[in-house]
């Protein structure tokens, strides 16, 4: 993270760690472990996706992006719905916290609120960040907590067996690459138009906003790095293909495209029309469509509590003063 | 027995400024050492329609909103109508002559006062006209002049010194108004003992939020909703001047799940709502009851079902509360009493969350919530915080050796938390092990199964969370739970001093059952009744479920508090013809 | 409506309409009442609104146009939401559906989905279709059903007395003129970002996007009226002060410009960038920012049906030989 | 007696095709004439993992999964190790020699096929390995070749012509390979007796469905959830060939909020889900209740809580349907037995939600759901369909007049409906009047609060949804509902004919409860226990709360259907030590 918290920072009754309360062999282990690796981000647990799920390739790059950033596992909360995407958490050696469908974005905000010492990530799918969960997105992104969002899009439901999502092509297109939406879609294909979701979220107002495909592991690791790096709200579109339900392995393979070298990452109505051509083109961008600095939430509040208290906070009994 | 014991309306159309008259001289009041119950009933609406707002006076404490009116002050016809009705026979009516025609054949003092053309023509500012009334009303209560005038420059309406003189003025028309026509009720309230800091004036909505704060919330999301804005609104306020965070989310969903991953920090987090958000909340509750992450959620009950009637009181949502989510959530639900008990209980909600890693559900009600009452200051130091149990931070076990969910004595295992403990998990709302890796087994189902019941069913011993009261050899007795406590006990009072033998128990934990005092007092009494705001017996319900008894009821829905008349009746009419 | 669906659509169930099965009486009824005027479309119900409320001119805008296109009562129906702006169908002489906080829109495609002859109109406010409702908004937008959704937006919640909303500003702009929101943003003001809720819309891929001003009592009523008219799903952003807790009315109306009179309403990218540019320069465009017809979910289901029995509806016998 | 009884599991890797030779089979066998029951158990990932099917065949229909194993087909180690516990001690296991080892010490008979190697190297389509596995099966269960042929030709095997030879090809390598080695467990099942288009085969979610358009559903709005979304997925199809409209939403709460859109015009409509769903749903379910919407909303319950365990089943979800809604709002809740039951039940749920006008949960559950029975067809000219109450159409009432929420003597108000009716009326979630008109009185309250209460008491009424099995003189009597049914029944007759005097209670109608039957029941038999897959006893405390009775539970928590034989146990155990 770019901009770390002055030290007075207020973490919500949050605990200091444990070595700073004296513990000093851990502090020790702490230390030693310096230069951490993939691996070191990797849990015990063996993933449980189907072969050749565009999961792995996410999952690689955002342990690869930990490891280049050195953090300490236990500095690290990765937040996620449910999903096959879902699952993600329990691969990375790191805390994590799985919680309902749909709502891994306010978990990950209060996680942030409550300490913004802690790197978040939000990681989840198409479904659960964009049926679900879609109302939580705008309110996120108007936020603007220093938290990386990933989406695995792969435009169907993978867990639920391969109904459309939000993000699945409308019409008959996506039948043909599928086994399963031809059944919950089975005259006309998909009625529903699909959804922009990177438009969308730049529209929304977010501070950075990318996109990147499982099948490029370098350039996806750097995609989410950036995220990381970002200081506020970080939207990463993880095109990640679901060979089971939508094998989009070929045709995206052929539409991924960089965004041209002297691309202006500062202009937002340019990124929503770069976004929004894309359908009709039928090419993919990766690359960070956008990308700009305003202050975050933890940055305002150090605001609110100058104003609140100043130097010293008030004791309980001074706020009951008022009701006397 | 010469106890003071006034009950006083004033009624007019919304948005008037009735409501300002009754919280002003509420406060006034009470700031005067004596004791004060309020009791608003609104219209949903933001302006227009009939309102009211009540202050009921006594030299003790105060425990019901009064039942039939010593003083009513009415602006309008409309409310005159609507109210006349429940004067006492011995009560007094101050009516404006030139908005409504007082019905001569009651048989009751009727005062004119026509407050509206003094406003106009003496006063000359409209804004003015509640001050009016209230001074109508000190110099009707006895209040001296000079008292009443203090009460007004220590009163919003002091506030701005540039306002403050037409203020007095608009009071010294009241003195005059009342002088001149000889109006006197022969009342003199004492106002002289001036109270000092060791009595607070507080809805049930600012205690609760005063211990909650006390108990180490720092974290709070939620979502406006009547009648539980109010406590966002007052820890938007607080919560910064204490280091904590206040975020007013998009909805309730995002509100409870937010507050879970607060919790997940190791922060104490709360998060208040009424009925409709209630039943938005009960999927991430079940998340809670999973995870075992400590939470607080109010619940402000209001009239349902559905959107319902926001702005009245019931007690509705207790089957809600107890049995709302799918599978086996267990959770715990507790219930305050008072004002005061709203601090209290606040304090007790959070040590119950993190004692026991689970959420809590504190319910209140619209009029508990928003009815003042006087308590004494908590004596902060003696209040008791509890916190998480963690992992000894040694460092020496390593994640993967380390298990989150560790089947422990009593059932509750140390939570490491990001940032601080190198034990990390990853919490999960899928079945799982000790290990908090997922696990689908028969086995790993029903050892945490066990594990999450047994912890809750264990946090029935918890002292202080139901109290017997009344008589030992009672030939009834009456059931509460949650704020019919003071009604109740009110009425027990007035029951006991006819020589009734009656009892009450009342309840502050509702899940885990208190089964052993129930049943203790249900086989010694030979007729027991549960008393409730609702229309079908939830608790009485949920009582014989557990107990396998057999219970009466006394249930009122009428959007409105009991009334300690209405029990006190209850009562002498099982006891006569039962 | 410009696109009445054929004789042949299929109603979901809903029965005839009762002079069709035989009561002349009401038939002839209703065949007098040809030229129905405002009146007509007043309700008994006295709106419980504060004096001065926008919500006035919405209303009586709505009641306007559904005059103007001389509907039946019985064939109009209005869903709403939870707000001060949701109590509008009560006020209405038609079929009203005053439904959950934030759930008017899929209520209201329910309506139009199972008897697609009627008029739809979903109302609501801010914070019930942008807060709690916002997850809803881009699905009904991509179901494109021939529903007029009209937000009455005060940049504040009403009815809960005045907190900000997700269309309030950001910072302590909002609060000099509101006695209620400081309470919810005492030291900072709101330190959410603001949404833009037209231009979210229109990525959404809105076919039918306006502002309207409820002080502009004309335009509002023909505003409205061309949503009604446009067959797909309209959004009408109704400008709607609260001078109770945010009272707009002064700036708004120094701030309210119509769009260019070249305005071309066909090109989705210009829409959003005036819209997004707005907010920098301090105005409101009233007007149609966008229109274009694609072809609704009533039409496709007629593909649908044409594919799945073509002529003749299957019986239910039949349905049950696949497991025979 | 020489009953058909045979329980046959395939065990293997998940996504590897077991689950497809247990789907070939059961159909095969049940369009021979034959009654067959399925059973699953499988992993919530996708693929990988133990998966299990196990189909049971009798000649009469079957009523539960089966208590051990007859033949037992394994695939691999894992699966051997899971599985061979189960296998009876007359029974066979058929394991792939080169995949596992098999443990000698067991005295069973163990028969090794070596079905990856014939596959690779005589087949040499791995493909085929399924259609090996069941003819293995087949020529096993004694059927001859020409029969198995025919069951490949007619099953998913025979569809596309350019697979259908290698796959009887491999069916013949299967036969060639028992041939040749000589194997023949003596088992000759009687394939001959061809089945009609009397005898149906489907899961619980087929027959459900199919009994949802047969009751007139035209509406269906819904979210993709384990195990409900086949009902989704069925629909999808079937829907449109009726005229129906059948939307995926994008959560939940826009599935029934849709759906109470769309039954507002006057259309049936529905919505299924399991437990997350469900949670989200309930503050529209108070809704429903309050605007009087007719509405189905079917349940098919999985292990719990929060996501828990979402291939497993479970039943407890019943507090939640009940109790699940701040306020007071009543509902019916009802549960089905069998798949047939799943037909006539979802006509049922139909015919009260439309005649009483108020939200229905039907409540089934992961195995009810997804196992496959033989059915017969139901006769479509039987089933009775009910209309909901309309005002009758002479248009001489205008809007003003109509009373929407008339106080009719069965509490049953005319519906109109838009577009055909002209008494258009406002229906709101906020408490109102006869009129609909929105009212906080005291009295509008109470009379609404009755009539939705009242309403919902009288369906008690309603025939069919309670039934008394087993002795008269009974010392024992189990209560259950829902989908222990069956195997309830099937542990009365075993007990019955050991001579056990015991007697069942099965409810379909949980809410409102059939306080009669069930107090009739209970106070007739010494020792009565309810029968649940829940851990706390949700049917028994609500019983208990409703009668004031104490019962005893029996209660399986591991995520699986009752086997008749855990049953059968627990009476002996109560009898003979009880
Ligand atoms: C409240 C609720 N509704 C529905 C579900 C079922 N469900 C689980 S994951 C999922 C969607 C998965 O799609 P997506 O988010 O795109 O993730 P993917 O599996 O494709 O990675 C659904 C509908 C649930 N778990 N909870
Ligand atoms: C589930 C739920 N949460 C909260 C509320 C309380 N509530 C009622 S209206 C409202 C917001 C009103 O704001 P808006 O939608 O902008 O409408 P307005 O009153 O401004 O017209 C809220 C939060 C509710 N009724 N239901
Ligand atoms: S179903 Fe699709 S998204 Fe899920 S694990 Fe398999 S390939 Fe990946
Ligand atoms: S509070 Fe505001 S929005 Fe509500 S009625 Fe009053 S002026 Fe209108
Ligand atoms: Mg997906
Ligand atoms: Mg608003």
């Amino acid at each position: 993270m770019a901009e770390v918290p002055a030290a007075d920072t207020a973490k919500t009754g949050a605990p200091e760690r444990a070595e700073e309360a004296g513990q000093a062999e851990q502090a020790n282990q702490t230390k030693q472990a310096t230069k951490r690796t993939l691996k070191d981000y990797r849990s015990e647990v063996k993933p449980t996706w189907c072969p050749g799920c565009g999961d792995f390739g996410v999952l690689a790059a955002l342990q690869r992006a930990l490891a280049e950033r050195n953090l300490d596992p236990r500095d690290v909360v990765i937040v996620s719905g449910i999903g096959c995407s879902g699952r993600l958490p329990e691969f990375v050696n790191a805390y994590g916290l799985h919680v309902v469908h749909g709502r891994a974005l306010p978990a990950a905000q209060g996680v942030k609120a409550a300490n913004p010492d802690l790197t978040v990530i939000a990681v989840g799918g198409d479904g659960d960040g964009f049926a679900i969960g879609g109302g939580h997105v705008p309110h996120a992104v108007r936020r603007n907590q220093d938290i990386t969002y990933i989406v695995m899009d792969n435009q169907v439901y993978g867990l639920t067996k391969g109904q459309p999502s939000p993000s699945t092509p409308t019409g008959m297109q996506a039948l043909r690459r599928s086994v399963s939406m031809p059944k919950m879609a089975p005259y006309e294909g998909v009625l529903e138009g699909q959804l922009n979701i990177l438009a969308m979220v730049i529209v929304y107002g977010c501070s950075f906003v990318a996109r990147t495909f499982s099948s490029q592991a370098t350039e996806m690791a750097k995609t989410i790095g950036l995220g990381l790096d970002h200081p506020g709200f970080a939207f990463v579109h993880a095109m990640s293909p679901c060979p089971t339900f939508y094998n989009t392995y070929d045709p995206w393979k052929e539409s991924f495209l960089p965004l041209p070298e002297d691309w202006d990452t500062g202009d937002r109505i340019k990124a929503i029309d770069k976004a929004m051509e894309e359908v009709g083109e039928g090419v993919f961008h990766s690359g960070v469509f956008f990308q700009e600095q305003y202050r975050t939430y933890t940055d305002k509040l150090q605001d609110v509590y100058a104003k609140a208290y100043g130097d010293e906070q008030a004791t309980i009994d001074a706020l009951m003063d008022q009701y006397a | 027995m010469d106890r003071l014991d006034l009950t006083i309306r004033i009624a007019g159309e919304n948005g008037e400024g009735v409501l300002t008259v009754g919280d002003v001289l509420a406060e006034a009041l009470a700031r005067s050492g004596l004791h004060i119950y309020t009791f608003k009933n609104l219209p949903a609406e933001i302006k227009g329609g009939a309102s009211m707002t009540q202050v009921r006076v006594q030299d003790t404490p105060v425990r019901s909103p009064g039942d039939a009116l010593d003083i009513l002050m009415v602006w309008n016809q409309e409310n005159y109508d609507i109210h006349v009705g429940e004067v006492k026979s011995t009560g007094v009516v101050i009516f404006d002559p030139d908005e409504c025609e007082a019905d001569e054949s009651l048989e009751l003092t009727q005062i004119g006062v026509p407050l509206q053309k003094i406003t106009k023509t003496v006063i000359k500012t409209m804004k003015s006209k509640n001050v009016l009334a209230f001074g109508v009303l000190t110099t009707c209560l006895g209040i001296p002049f000079e008292s009443a005038k203090q009460m007004v420059a220590e009163s919003r309406w002091g506030r701005r010194k540039e306002f403050l003189e037409s203020n007095i003025n608009a009071l010294k028309q009241a003195y005059i108004y009342v002088d001149d026509n000889d109006i006197d009720l022969g009342l003199r309230v004492p106002v002289n003992q001036r109270n000092g800091h060791a009595q607070l004036i507080m809805t049930g909505n600012d205690a609760l939020c005063m211990g909650a704060l006390a108990a180490g919330c720092r974290y709070y999301a939620g979502y406006p909703i009547t009648p539980a804005s109010d406590v966002m609104e007052t820890l938007a306020k607080a919560m910064p001047r204490v280091g904590g965070v206040l975020m007013q989310t998009e909805d309730e969903i995002a509100a409870i799940t937010a507050s879970i991953g607060a919790s997940f920090t190791g922060a104490k987090v709360m998060t208040a709502t009424a009925g409709p958000g209630l039943s938005l909340m009960v999927e991430a509750l079940g998340l809670a009851t999973m995870e075992e992450i400590p939470l607080v959620v109010v619940d402000v009950m209001r009239g349902g079902p559905s959107t319902g009637m926001p702005t009245k009181t019931e007690q509705s949502d207790l089957n809600l509360a107890i049995h709302g989510a799918h599978g086996e959530a267990p959770r715990i639900v507790i219930a305050a009493t008072n004002t005061e008990d709203c601090f209290y209980t606040a304090v007790k909600a959070f040590n119950l969350a993190e004692k026991y890693q689970t959420p809590v559900i504190l319910l209140s009600d619209q009029h508990l919530s928003q009815r003042a009452q006087v308590m004494s200051r908590p004596d902060l130091s003696q209040v008791e915080v509890v916190e998480r149990k963690q992992p000894d931070g040694n460092g020496s076990v390593s994640p993967q050796e380390f298990d989150r969910y560790e089947m422990t004595e009593d059932y509750i295992s140390p939570m490491p938390l990001p940032g601080r403990h190198g034990q990390h998990y990853v919490a999960t709302g899928l079945e799982h092990d000790e290990h908090a890796h997922i696990d689908y087994s028969p086995e790993a189902h029903i050892r945490m199964t066990e594990k999450r019941h047994q912890k809750i069913e264990s946090a029935v011993n918890e002292p202080g969370f139901v109290q017997r009261y009344g008589a030992e050899d009672a030939q009834l007795g009456l059931i509460g739970w949650g704020s019919s406590e003071g009604p109740i006990l009110e009425a027990l009072d007035r029951t006991l001093a006819k020589g009734y033998k009656v009892a009450a128990l009342i309840f502050k934990m509702l899940h885990p059952l208190p089964e052993k005092e129930a049943r203790a007092f249900i086989e010694s009494i030979p007729v027991v009744s549960v008393v409730e705001l609702n229309a079908s017996g939830q608790f009485a319900n949920y009582l014989q479920g557990r107990l396998a008894v057999s219970l009466q009821r006394f249930n009122i829905i009428t959007g409105l508090p009991f009334k300690a008349g209405d029990i006190e009746e209850y009562i002498e009419g099982v006891l006569q013809y039962g």
